[in-house]
């Protein structure tokens, strides 16, 4: 077709204008190669931070080959601005998902991060400069987070955090964080997101799943004789009954199935339900039962657990399981969706933080203040709330650490990436949330043992804070 | 508007004093009707019921009969129609450009062609629906038993499936579910479409004997002239879209072209052939 | 294969159909009187439910249940009413596709509207009925391992479905032996004759909206109190949708039929385990189609038998 | 559609009628399009060429529909499935075989056109509304078996982290060009299709080759029978077009554009699973061909331009709407979307059915024939 030709002839001059003047943006070539220590990325990253400066000119025609070797450039800025940064604002960027599978623990978890702010610019911010959130909601869809993630980046070309808590969002971000170098905290703690290929910004406000699921069977098999029901045996027969989906299945991965064999647990039946709380869950249970098991774990959160016992009561197999399940499980929203709250008695879960009824710790006391204050409605005094206020705190705190090292007028996500992985074993919100980076992994390794003894207020430790197996993938 | 349903009237059926100076209950003056805003169908057509008349209305296929009828049943309205100019009055109240239902309520019951029941309802449901416009539930029951008087093979029927009937009791049950309106008017489109020659007849005599027995005025749309012309006491003949004659039936079954274009019939009232029938048509035109 | 819990899910299966067949009534009475299929029933029954929690929850208005249930359904009625009447009487006569995407556009709308109004968090619905202590039936003549079966069925799903056959005989009574009924009955088969009769065909539809509004609700409402209220509740029409098809377009004891079968299957899926005969790994796969295989049937519906179980053959004879 | 045109602009054969740009300034004009959509990059913000990257994704899945719906007259809630199809056989060839992108991509089409020749297959057997109910199980059980089916593959419901596309260069006297970096595994240099602003040439490139494809599809033999068996199948038939042939025709090309649409959304977003697209997807894309007009060529570039703004709109008005009631902080941002496009759709039904493409008609006859025209 004649009239075809010329428009492909265009089309080559655009391809050409494509390679000519195109991509603006710098190469990823600070990106740490995926088969390198986690711990050595930083290290010459801050190195190249000058590369990103926006004064470079990025309209680089050839780029010499082999690689540049990572001099030591950092020019010593002469002073360092440190202190005193009034009229200076820090934006903490937060994908959450207000309309879409996990709205049911949205609200609580910006609140806990707008309370802390607030407290934590009326006490004079991060040096001075005011901490601003900005928040988007994306429906718990890839595609969204993605949009989104593109119009923060496009606003501000040097985002210094950013917040997720979708396991699927922050999956699919991770390789972004790490290429754009963007440090995230998320609260979505699918093993991929930490430690897939192309990650390394991506730091968890908790154990990954898969770490919760085995720290929860050690406890298990080493306690088996006082929790276990009265009609199970000797033998561990878990049942894993979850929501299909990254976080669903988040915690049933290659490592964990041979841990549970190491330990002699075998995972009797695995049974999907639906994610909502329509859900029906007497076929799973049922099928449970029928295959003999024991013990059941459930990778969801709010309806998630609330279906499981409301089936388990319906059905009238109370006592027949120990249930257990993630740190999301155990929440308030659990309440709001269970039809006795008698039936969430029992429950076991590992929290790599701690709650709301440890009422001497000063860091709780804290956050109930900055609650009360703020006169939050009670059913947001859950986990979503705690541990956002208690990550507000470990940023800031990441941030000055970077401030020090290179000053405010030099900072990149880089440096505070550096900061985190640096800051050694920290106490967020004075130890309500602990963290520690600098062993080389990106999420914590320790958690208690918690279960409900009647009551949201009574989740009760049954063990304390003891390190998790570090179950996170091979590759 | 629900017709008035006065003590005479309740009693149903009741032969109702027919005055003989009868003003006209239906007036059609003038009407133009178009079809999506493009298709002349009718134009100029101008006739007229009387209280308690058979009026007949003939023609051949495509000549405007059914579209008249709707026209005055609302129905037009259905399927893009539009009365453009003129009027029609029912009792000085003007019809065009109201909804079928409401014209129904006025008084005016169309029979559609070819019956249209409502085919997974039984007889008697189907004969209920006809009143569902009335609310005097002793007045409903007794047009029942006066439609299974005139009906009397219904009564056997009455649970039985509309739709599996055969086409005269069809026609039966659609003639019976008009009256059960109690209507002032009714207008039947071609009800002896698709019937046998016997059946028609039958439907004749008892749309006649309805007619005598409770003063409805009927209005019948004929291709077949024949039956027509006999229990029609006016009659309108329909070309291309226009009336082209008018008259008595006693008038019309006289007249040599009726007698020749309708009838079939050769001046000595010998049957014509085909052949004969179309050189005629081809020849004589109404408004040639 | 769990043979001894054979019973147990084809009945729970069973007994499930209930409320589904409510809101696929909804969808077959609207479709039965105006040959709209309506994709936005799921949202109607979130605004009713959402709604009656309103009516009920301290911090709506804090009325006794039945007042926040009869205001609910009000509410619902008149929703339907003024979709009828907003948004597809202008429609008339358009195309399918025009129509569907109306309805699809109006569950959207729907759905932001429930979220403006009422926000995103999770609701508790009062439980109308006991919640813990099941019935325990055990089965006459059936027996496993010499032991007589178990059959444990919740006092909700038992409830539930019984509130929805009562819903479903109240129906047919009003279609039977009412003269609004027998009016919808006649509109359904024929537009053009129906009004040539005298039936205001516009008001026909409109009842047939508020009344699908209100038997979805019923439906929403005993979802919500088995299992709590939250936005996601409308994606329970996604199971009624094959149930409509599988017992025919237009037909009401096909929605219901459909319905019972529906459920029926998606309790008989969830048994293979892991003695399965074509391995452990298949009968995974086979217990996690409960969700699809509603659209298995009704891909098999549609290719051998299109009109469904009971849907009208047009009686053809002249 | 009557076809207005300049005066003087006569056709005096076959070959002048079938012409597409008839006139130099139409030249000029359509060069200063690519041109500026070319080098987008250089002056607009990386979250407009992130907007417009996403447009033209949603471009050529509605394109695909419109072949289906708006010409062959096939209404289909399937589109997003098929769109996963193709997000997941070039994904998988992507790192499974060690296909370059531009290599998957059309297999990847050619597998979402199969899938969906075997959802059109009900089409020979049911038609309107029960094809409809066809094409929404195609939106259920593709997802599933993407969740379900072959999990050491596929990777169950979490999905699979895909590869940025690559192109990989020749080293040229010990440099890289083009800006382009070095890559040591393979000892080439590789351009990188990573952020918006790169990957907006891929999705302009192939935007470019559909819309040539769809717009000759629309005026050949093809085209006229895809036509001719919408507005009446029966009269195809005696016209010697067998309309079930044509129908699947029409399946496979929507489902090859779905493919593509699916591929290159797969590596834009570097991730995908079952949810990924979804029947809220499918909606949508039938909003923007409504919204943009059914039938037309440039009925999709509207609709789907036109459908996204107003979703950007409804992200911008958030704040608005919470500073107006606080109360809503939650639920502003979730309801404004679905209530947005849910409004515009049902505006645009009932008072312009017939979509954008018939005022640009309008507009364009109107400037055409001024001063003559009011």
């Amino acid at each position: 077709m004649k009239q075809i030709k010329p428009v492909l002839l265009l089309l080559f001059i655009a391809l050409f204008a494509l390679a000519a003047c195109g991509s603006p943006a710098e190469e990823p070539t600070a990106v740490p190669e995926p088969t390198e220590e986690p711990t050595e990325a930083p290290v010459e990253e801050p190195t190249e931070a000058p590369v990103e400066e926006p004064t470079a000119e990025p309209e680089e025609e050839a780029t010499a080959v082999p690689e540049p070797t990572a001099e030591p450039t950092e020019e010593p800025t002469p002073e360092l601005r440190t202190e005193n940064l009034e009229g200076e604002t820090i934006i903490f960027y937060h994908f959450g998902d207000l309309s879409g599978p996990y709205a049911a623990i949205t609200s609580p978890l910006i609140h806990g991060m707008e309370d802390a702010v607030a407290e934590l610019n009326a006490n004079g911010g991060i040096r001075g400069a005011t901490v601003e959130i900005q928040f988007a909601d994306d429906g718990g869809s890839v595609d969204e987070a993605v949009a989104i993630y593109d119009r923060f980046t496009s606003e501000d070309d040097n985002p210094l955090i950013m917040f997720t808590y979708g396991s699927g969002e922050a999956e699919a971000l991770t390789s972004r964080f790490a290429e754009d170098e963007i440090p995230s905290l998320t609260s979505g703690l699918s093993a991929v997101a930490f430690y897939g290929e192309g990650s390394g910004y991506t730091f968890g406000l908790g154990s990954i799943y898969p770490d919760q699921f085995g720290a929860f069977l050690d406890y298990a098999v080493a306690n088996w004789d006082e929790i276990k029901p009265d009609s199970a045996g000797d033998e561990i027969k878990l049942a894993y009954l979850s929501w299909s989906g990254a976080f669903g299945q988040g915690a049933l991965t290659d490592e964990t199935r041979a841990y549970a064999e190491e330990l002699g647990v075998e995972i009797v039946i695995e049974e999907l339900y639906d994610l909502a709380p329509t859900a029906d869950t007497t076929t799973a249970l049922l099928n449970a039962q029928a295959a003999g098991a024991n013990v059941i774990w459930t990778n969801t959160l709010a309806f998630g657990p609330a279906a499981l016992m409301n089936g388990i009561g319906a059905l009238g197999l109370q006592g027949e399981f120990v249930l257990a399940g993630d740190n999301w499980a155990m929440d308030l929203a659990t309440y709001a969706f269970v039809s006795d709250p008698a039936l969430t008695v029992g429950m076991y879960a590992p929290l790599s933080y701690l709650w709301w009824n440890d009422v001497d710790h000063p860091g709780v006391q804290q956050a109930e203040a900055m609650f009360a204050a703020n006169e939050r409605s009670m059913t947001e005094h859950g986990v979503g709330y705690l541990v956002l206020a208690a990550a507000v705190d470990v940023a800031a705190q990441a941030i000055e650490n970077a401030i020090d090292e290179v000053g405010f007028d030099a900072l990149t996500g880089v440096d505070v990436q550096y900061a985190l992985t640096n800051m050694g074993p920290y106490e967020g919100l004075q130890g309500v949330l602990s963290l520690d980076f600098s062993d080389g992994s990106r999420s914590p390794h320790s958690g208690q043992i918690r279960q409900i003894q009647g009551g949201p207020d009574a989740f009760n430790v049954v063990q304390d804070f003891t390190d998790t197996p570090d179950l996170r993938p091979a590759k | 508007m629900i017709f008035p349903l006065t003590p005479t009237l309740l009693s149903s059926f009741s032969p109702l004093a027919l005055s003989s100076s009868s003003l006209p209950m239906l007036k059609i003056n003038n009407i133009e009707v178009i079809y999506s805003d493009v298709i002349l169908v009718l134009r100029g057509i101008s006739l007229s019921v009387e209280q308690g008349q058979v009026v007949s209305l003939l023609g051949a296929n495509g000549a405007g009969k059914s579209t008249t009828l709707k026209a005055i049943s609302g129905l037009l309205l259905r399927e893009d129609g539009a009365v453009t100019r003129g009027n029609i009055e029912f009792d000085g109240q003007r019809l065009d450009r109201m909804a079928p239902e409401e014209v129904t309520r006025l008084g005016i019951v169309q029979v559609l062609e070819g019956r249209r029941l409502f085919q997974h309802l039984t007889t008697e449901e189907n004969l209920l629906t006809g009143a569902l416009i009335r609310s005097d539930r002793a007045g409903i029951k007794q047009s029942l038993e006066q439609v299974y008087e005139y009906f009397p093979a219904l009564p056997a029927l009455r649970n039985k499936t509309a739709g599996y009937l055969s086409g005269g009791e069809q026609q039966m049950v659609a003639i019976g579910r008009a009256l059960m309106a109690k209507p002032r008017l009714m207008l039947l489109d071609e009800p002896s479409l698709g019937l046998a020659p016997l059946l028609v007849r039958d439907i004749f005599d008892i749309i006649h004997r309805i007619n005598k027995e409770s003063g409805v005025s009927i209005m019948v749309v004929e291709q077949n002239a024949n039956v027509a012309l006999r229990a029609a006491d006016y009659a309108y003949v329909m070309e291309n879209g226009r009336i082209v004659l008018d008259g008595t039936a006693a008038q019309l079954a006289d007249n040599a072209d009726i007698k020749e274009f309708y009838l079939g019939l050769t001046a000595v009232g010998e049957r014509k052939s085909y052949r004969n029938v179309k050189h005629y048509k081809r020849r004589k035109r109404w408004l040639g | 294969m769990n043979w001894q819990l054979l019973p147990q899910f084809a009945i729970t299966g069973f007994l499930n159909g209930g409320p589904i067949a409510l809101i696929a009534l909804g969808i077959v009475l609207i479709f039965k009187s105006s040959e709209i299929f309506n994709f936005s029933q799921g949202q109607m029954l979130l605004i009713g439910t959402l709604s009656t929690w309103w009516f009920w929850a301290e911090e709506g208005l804090g009325l006794p249940l039945w007042a926040a249930i009869i205001l609910g359904l009000t509410v619902s009625a008149i929703l339907g009413l003024l979709i009828e009447r907003l948004t597809l009487r202008p429609m008339t006569g358009q195309p399918l596709l025009s129509i569907i995407l109306m309805t699809l556009a109006l569950s959207q709308f729907l759905q932001g509207m429930a979220i403006l109004t009422f926000g995103t968090t999770q609701r508790n619905f009062p439980a109308i009925f006991e919640v813990t202590s099941p019935y325990k039936i055990s089965l006459p003549f059936f027996t496993y391992n010499n032991n007589p079966m178990m059959l444990i069925l919740k006092q909700n799903l038992v409830w539930s479905f019984g509130v929805a056959m009562l819903c479903v005989i109240l129906l047919w009574a009003f279609f039977q032996y009412t003269r609004t009924g027998l009016s919808m009955r006649a509109t359904a088969e024929d537009h053009e004759t129906a009004q040539s009769v005298g039936i205001r065909i516009n008001h026909i539809f409109g009842i047939s909206w508020a009344l699908a509004g209100i038997i979805g609700t019923v439906g929403g409402i005993l979802i919500a109190t088995a299992s709590g209220l939250d936005l996601s509740l409308p994606i329970v029409v996604l199971a009624a949708f094959p149930a409509v098809l599988l017992g025919g377009l237009e037909s009401i004891p096909g929605a219901v039929i459909g319905s019972l079968l529906i459920g029926l299957t998606q309790g008989l899926v969830a048994l293979p385990n892991n003695d399965f005969i074509l391995g452990a790994e298949a009968a995974q796969v086979i217990r996690s189609s409960s969700e699809i295989i509603p659209y298995i049937i009704l891909l098999i519906v549609l290719v051998i038998r299109p009109d469904g179980l009971f849907g009208q053959k047009r009686i053809e004879r002249i | 559609m009557a076809i207005m045109r300049p005066s003087g602009d006569f056709d005096r054969s076959y070959k002048q009628d079938m012409t597409v740009i008839r006139q130099r300034w139409q030249y000029i004009l359509l060069i200063m399009t690519l041109l500026a959509l070319y080098t987008l990059p250089m002056y607009a913000s990386e979250a407009t060429v992130s907007l417009i990257n996403r447009i033209g994704i949603a471009i050529i899945a509605v394109q695909g529909l419109n072949i289906l719906t708006g010409y062959t007259g096939q209404i289909s809630l399937g589109q997003a499935a098929f769109m996963t199809v193709g997000g997941y056989t070039s994904t998988l060839l992507m790192t499974r075989m060690g296909l370059n992108f531009f290599a998957a991509l059309p297999i990847a089409a050619l597998t979402a056109g199969l899938i969906g020749l075997l959802f059109g297959l009900p089409s020979l057997r049911v038609k309107g509304f029960y094809l409809v109910m066809a094409t929404l199980s195609a939106q259920f059980i593709i997802p599933w078996v993407t969740r379900t089916l072959w999990q050491d593959t596929l990777n169950g419901a979490q999905g699979l982290i895909v590869p940025v596309p690559v192109i990989n260069l020749p080293v040229i006297a010990n440099q890289c060009f083009l800006s382009t970096t070095f890559n040591a595994e393979t000892a080439q240099c590789a351009y990188r299709f990573a952020t918006p602003s790169q990957f907006i040439y891929i999705t302009l490139t192939v935007l470019i080759f559909t819309t040539i494809i769809t717009h000759n599809i629309s005026r050949s033999r093809l085209g006229r029978a895809f036509i001719s068996v919408r507005d009446n199948d029966l009269a195809a038939e005696l016209l010697g077009i067998n309309p079930f042939a044509y129908k699947l025709r029409a399946f496979f090309l929507a489902s090859v554009y779905a493919g593509i649409a699916g591929a290159l959304l797969a590596s834009n977003l570097r991730h995908i699973n079952s949810a990924t697209v979804g029947l809220n997807d499918s909606v949508l894309l039938l909003g923007m061909l409504i919204v943009g007009g059914l039938g037309t060529s440039v009925g999709p570039i509207f609709g789907a331009a036109l459908v996204t703004l107003l979703e950007e709109i409804a992200v911008v008005l958030t704040p608005l709407v919470i500073t107006v009631a606080p109360d809503l902080a939650g639920g502003a941002t979730a309801a404004l979307r679905p209530l947005i496009f849910g409004l515009a759709l049902m505006l645009f039904l009932i008072f312009e059915p017939r979509g954008m493409a018939y005022r640009w008609n309008l507009i364009k006859a109107g400037w055409r024939l001024r001063p003559f025209a009011k």
